[in-house]
């Protein structure tokens, strides 16, 4: 079982905190025209750093694949 | 800097006309770093490579050399002279005994980065209690680190040897470290006749990007950036990596062949060679050994010379053809444990022939009348 | 570096990797990009083999969107965790042996130096804190001391973790982890302290808690160290795996340990860097 | 000459052994010998023992190191014999027959009665030069004892001649550049500073070698009385 973050589209604000915690490069990508972020599942460790810092509680950890 | 005319290296080894000097194998270094287009040094005192590394400061004060400073121990320079050199720079050191063996896990991965650091090493003992006499004993450790090792036996040999060092170094399918091994005091403090050349000319300057391996200055693409990469892991593309680069230093060495023979004029260099009874030696142990056979010679027996000058690439196959006929083989050496004998009994076909010794350690001149009791041994 | 350089010959594309491809077009080179632009481009960092949580990872992620020049940037790295790291970084960067990084970097810059009299290049050292407090001290002082302008940057994760976290210099006393089984001993070194003793002229300790203060702490070893002399820079690195604490705790590990006052950020500037961080930052307003 | 002469010259740190062998190497290869110069390999002291090597030849001379079969030994100082301070011990094995002694004493040292016979089985000559005080009478400075030395070998032998020792003085102390330690360097200046000019410095030493050349004197060792000495002149 792997784990990575999930994103819930519509709780994002797009302050980008979650994507100065995270241990991983270009996991988190920051789209400038709908001012959100997008998670790379692939590449996330899930490690959590992000869903402890959200402030709107968009990002939660959750199992991937088997 | 001082002006100086760049000159073919061949022409700098075969054609100038040369000046008879009579100076130290340690002054002989500085008249070839004066003319080996040196962009950096970098010095630490041991005895008895101190003096060379002092000239070659001198070089630095009169605009020879380009760069120079004295680092905190052997190690740290030559981890600083890696760097230089991965900078795209020329740079040499020196070094010798306990200083070789300070800075021991630098050679291997000099090598394994195919750095062409050129670096003088001055031979002394390194065992305990402390000795700063000479003893070749350093060159058994250096053996298997993948550097090239020219070993010199007069103060005209250092300064030929290390010009062209530089050359066979950075050769592109070379391009890996060269070491020239001079017996410290033996070669490093004697003061004999030397040919050198103008101090007008020098080598061509270095030109790093002809390296294999990228320059480590931002002006080439960073071609490292790869995504899980195999280093430091326990699978088979890991294994597979690392093997085929160790081969590969090593492929590098052998390639180094074709340029010794070009610029060295062989890797062994041979007199009277169909005798009965061959001496092979490296270092000083060869100027002994003419003084043993000339004696021998006096009371009608006979001795021919092997003088093995590259001892990595090892003279394998010349070794092995020079030694067929032979009835004894004599290796006389300056060290203990006989490394130079190891590495004959390893090619000969019929090694029982070999004589390991005479040896001198701990600091003794060899007297050529032990080689020459050797030779009266072998030959009843 | 000239951007050129590396970009990709036409028919080419196809086969080049992913990840060279995304460099190559969306890279930070010449571009002054910062910390605030992240995940808006491609990072000089590659997915690396760190754990997850890795407080030493963040911090190099972070270094290295806050590097002021990365086209013209070479980077000397140590073994240690961070070394599983360099091979996936866009820059050129050069791990020779453990502990030597200051020693290759000196003679690194000094080389770069003669070849590129005209050209700023940037040499930063980054390694763990066992590389540049306990076996390369004498490495990273000497290169002080020689007034190098090398920038050296300390991931202190306060253990040697790469061989499975052993204690070292920076250890907090008291800590228990292998080769300290009754804990350590003896106090953190203070390496700032020494660092500003001999003569840094910026010297600063941070941490990835805070991104923008440590982005400006970077540019400032770095640009210090361009123009007047050896910098130093210590980034707090939590390790999750060796302290033993969950990877989301990192960065409250960070603000607990200054809530505790046993880490504290801080920057030591001499009259002169301070008289050249004004001019700087001041012309960039 | 086709022989080879191994000349081992051993004193005390500081009197010059290895300057000593520095000229004389020069002044013969000037005179188109080849000559090889060498220091002990130690790490030499103010006033601990030191020692130097010169080979000389008409052809090429591949042996290397510290002479063990030397032809002439040139002892710069007393204590060399009579304190022992000397790196080859017993003193003066390996020299050879006939073997020449030059010895820096002002008179006849008490030699043992074992080396005077072993001496005088080998044929040997022995010498006895007042060098340092012709250093001192003449150059002013004890400092030239090693020229004084030089200047009893030119008595004794005809190794090399006057003129070659004056143009290899000169080289020595006026020309390019030339490798020495850092204490041989502090003596070069204290040396140089007690004359004007070079020339000078030349001048006064070459009346030194003159001088000592003609005060080296030969002593015979008796057979019969095994262990005693008569003036030979």
């Amino acid at each position: 079982m792997y784990v990575a973050v999930k994103l819930e589209d519509g709780k994002c604000t797009g302050c980008k905190l979650c994507i100065f915690i995270c241990p991983e490069p270009n996991v988190l990508k920051f789209s400038k025209e709908v001012k959100k972020v997008a998670v790379n599942e692939g590449r996330c460790k899930g490690c959590g750093l992000c869903v402890t810092i959200c402030p709107k509680e968009a990002l939660a950890s959750a199992s991937i694949g088997n | 800097m001082i002006e100086q005319k760049i000159v073919e290296p061949e022409y700098l080894f075969f054609q100038a006309d040369r000046e008879e000097v009579f100076i130290t194998g340690s002054e002989a270094l500085k008249e070839a770093i004066k003319r080996a287009n040196v962009d950096m040094a970098i010095s630490y005192p041991i005895t008895p490579q101190s003096e060379s590394m002092h000239l070659v400061g001198d070089l630095y004060v009169e605009g020879y050399v380009r760069e120079y400073f004295r680092g905190e121990n052997e190690f740290a320079v030559m981890s600083a002279v890696a760097g230089a050199s991965m900078g795209g720079v020329r740079v040499f050191t020196a070094t010798g005994g306990p200083g070789t063996l300070r800075a021991f896990e630098i050679f291997p991965a000099w090598a394994g980065a195919r750095v062409p650091v050129v670096c003088a090493f001055m031979t002394r003992g390194v065992n305990s209690p402390l000795s700063i006499q000479p003893d070749t004993i350093e060159m058994a450790f250096m053996l298997h680190t993948g550097i090239v090792m020219f070993h010199a036996e007069t103060a005209q040999d250092l300064y030929d040897m290390l010009l062209k060092a530089f050359v066979i170094a950075e050769k592109p399918d070379v391009h890996i470290p060269v070491g020239v091994f001079a017996d410290g005091f033996f070669v490093t403090h004697t003061r004999e006749k030397v040919k050198i050349d103008p101090a007008e000319i020098k080598l061509p300057p270095y030109n790093p990007y002809s390296s294999p391996v990228p320059v480590m200055d931002m002006e080439n693409v960073p071609v490292r950036h790869m995504r899980d990469p195999f280093v430091m892991k326990s699978n088979f593309i890991s294994y597979a990596a690392h093997a085929s680069w160790q081969q590969e230093i090593l492929a590098a060495a052998e390639r180094a062949r074709k340029h010794i023979h070009k610029y060295l004029g062989g890797l062994v260099e041979t007199e009277n060679e169909e005798a009965e009874i061959l001496i092979i030696a490296s270092g000083t142990a060869v100027s002994q050994s003419r003084e043993a056979i000339a004696l021998a010679c006096q009371e009608g027996l006979n001795a021919g010379l092997v003088k093995i000058k590259s001892i990595r690439p090892f003279p394998e196959e010349e070794i092995r053809k020079l030694t067929q006929k032979a009835k004894a083989v004599i290796v006389p050496e300056f060290n203990r444990v006989g490394w130079l004998c190891k590495e004959i009994k390893s090619v000969v076909e019929d090694n029982t022939k070999v004589v390991g010794g005479p040896r001198v350690f701990g600091g003794m001149t060899m007297p050529p009348h032990l080689i020459l009791a050797e030779i009266r041994r072998c030959s009843q | 570096m000239n951007k050129n350089l590396f970009k990709i010959s036409p028919g080419f594309e196809d086969i080049m990797p992913a990840e060279y491809r995304e460099l190559v077009h969306d890279g930070p080179y010449g571009k002054n990009l910062g910390v605030s632009d992240l995940g808006t481009f491609k990072e000089l960092l590659e997915e690396h083999p760190l754990c997850a949580g890795c407080g030493l990872a963040l911090s190099l992620r972070l270094i290295l969107a806050s590097l002021p020049n990365p086209e013209d940037t070479i980077i000397v790295g140590s073994t240690g965790c961070s070394s599983l790291a360099f091979p996936q970084v866009g820059v050129h960067n050069i791990h020779s042996l453990f502990g030597n990084q200051n020693a290759v970097a000196s003679g690194l810059k000094r080389a770069l130096k003669l070849r590129f009299p005209e050209k700023t290049k940037d040499v930063v050292a980054i390694a763990g804190d066992g590389a540049t407090a306990d076996i390369g001290l004498d490495m990273v002082m000497h290169s002080w001391f020689r007034r190098e302008n090398i920038a050296t940057i300390m991931l202190d994760n306060e253990a040697y973790a790469n061989t499975g976290g052993q204690e070292s210099g920076m250890s907090p006393q008291g800590t228990v982890l292998y080769m300290a089984p009754k804990g350590k001993k003896f106090p953190k070194i203070s390496l700032p302290e020494i660092a500003r003793e001999v003569g840094c002229a910026y010297v600063a300790v941070g941490s990835p808690a805070q991104p923008r203060p440590l982005e400006k702490m970077v540019r400032r070893t770095i640009l210090v160290a361009r123009e007047i002399g050896p910098t130093y820079l210590q980034v707090f690195c939590p390790c999750p795996t060796n302290y033993k604490f969950k990877p989301q705790e990192t960065v409250a590990k960070i603000k607990q340990r200054e809530k505790e006052g046993t880490f504290q950020t801080r920057e030591y500037i001499t009259l002169e860097a301070q008289k050249l961080l004004t001019k700087l930052e001041e012309g960039k307003k | 000459m086709n022989r080879k002469i191994s000349i081992r010259m051993s004193g005390l740190g500081g009197q010059g052994v290895v300057t000593a062998a520095h000229i004389l190497g020069v002044a013969t290869t000037l005179e188109g010998l080849v000559s090889t110069v060498n220091p002990f390999f130690g790490a030499e002291k103010r006033l601990a023992p030191a020692e130097s090597y010169v080979r000389i030849s008409s052809s090429q001379i591949d042996e290397r190191g510290e002479v063990l079969y030397p032809n002439i030994i040139m002892i710069f100082h007393p204590h060399v014999i009579t304190l022992g301070k000397c790196y080859t011990m017993p003193f003066f094995d390996g020299l050879q027959p006939e073997g020449i002694l030059i010895i820096n004493s002002e008179q006849p040292l008490d030699l043992s009665k074992e080396d005077l016979t072993k001496l005088g089985q080998l044929n040997a000559r022995l010498f006895y030069l007042p060098a340092t005080q012709i250093a001192t009478q003449v150059a002013e400075t004890e400092l030239s004892t090693n020229i004084a030395m030089l200047g009893g070998l030119v008595g004794v032998t005809r190794l090399v001649s006057v003129e070659a020792i004056r143009e290899s003085l000169a080289e020595r102390f006026g020309g390019r550049k030339f490798l020495a330690s850092a204490t041989t360097a502090a003596l070069d200046d204290v040396l140089k500073s007690k004359f004007a000019q070079v020339t000078q410095l030349v001048d006064r030493n070459m009346e030194v070698v003159h001088k000592a050349s003609e005060a080296v004197q030969e002593y015979f060792i008796k057979k019969k009385e095994a262990g005693s000495l008569c003036m030979l002149r």
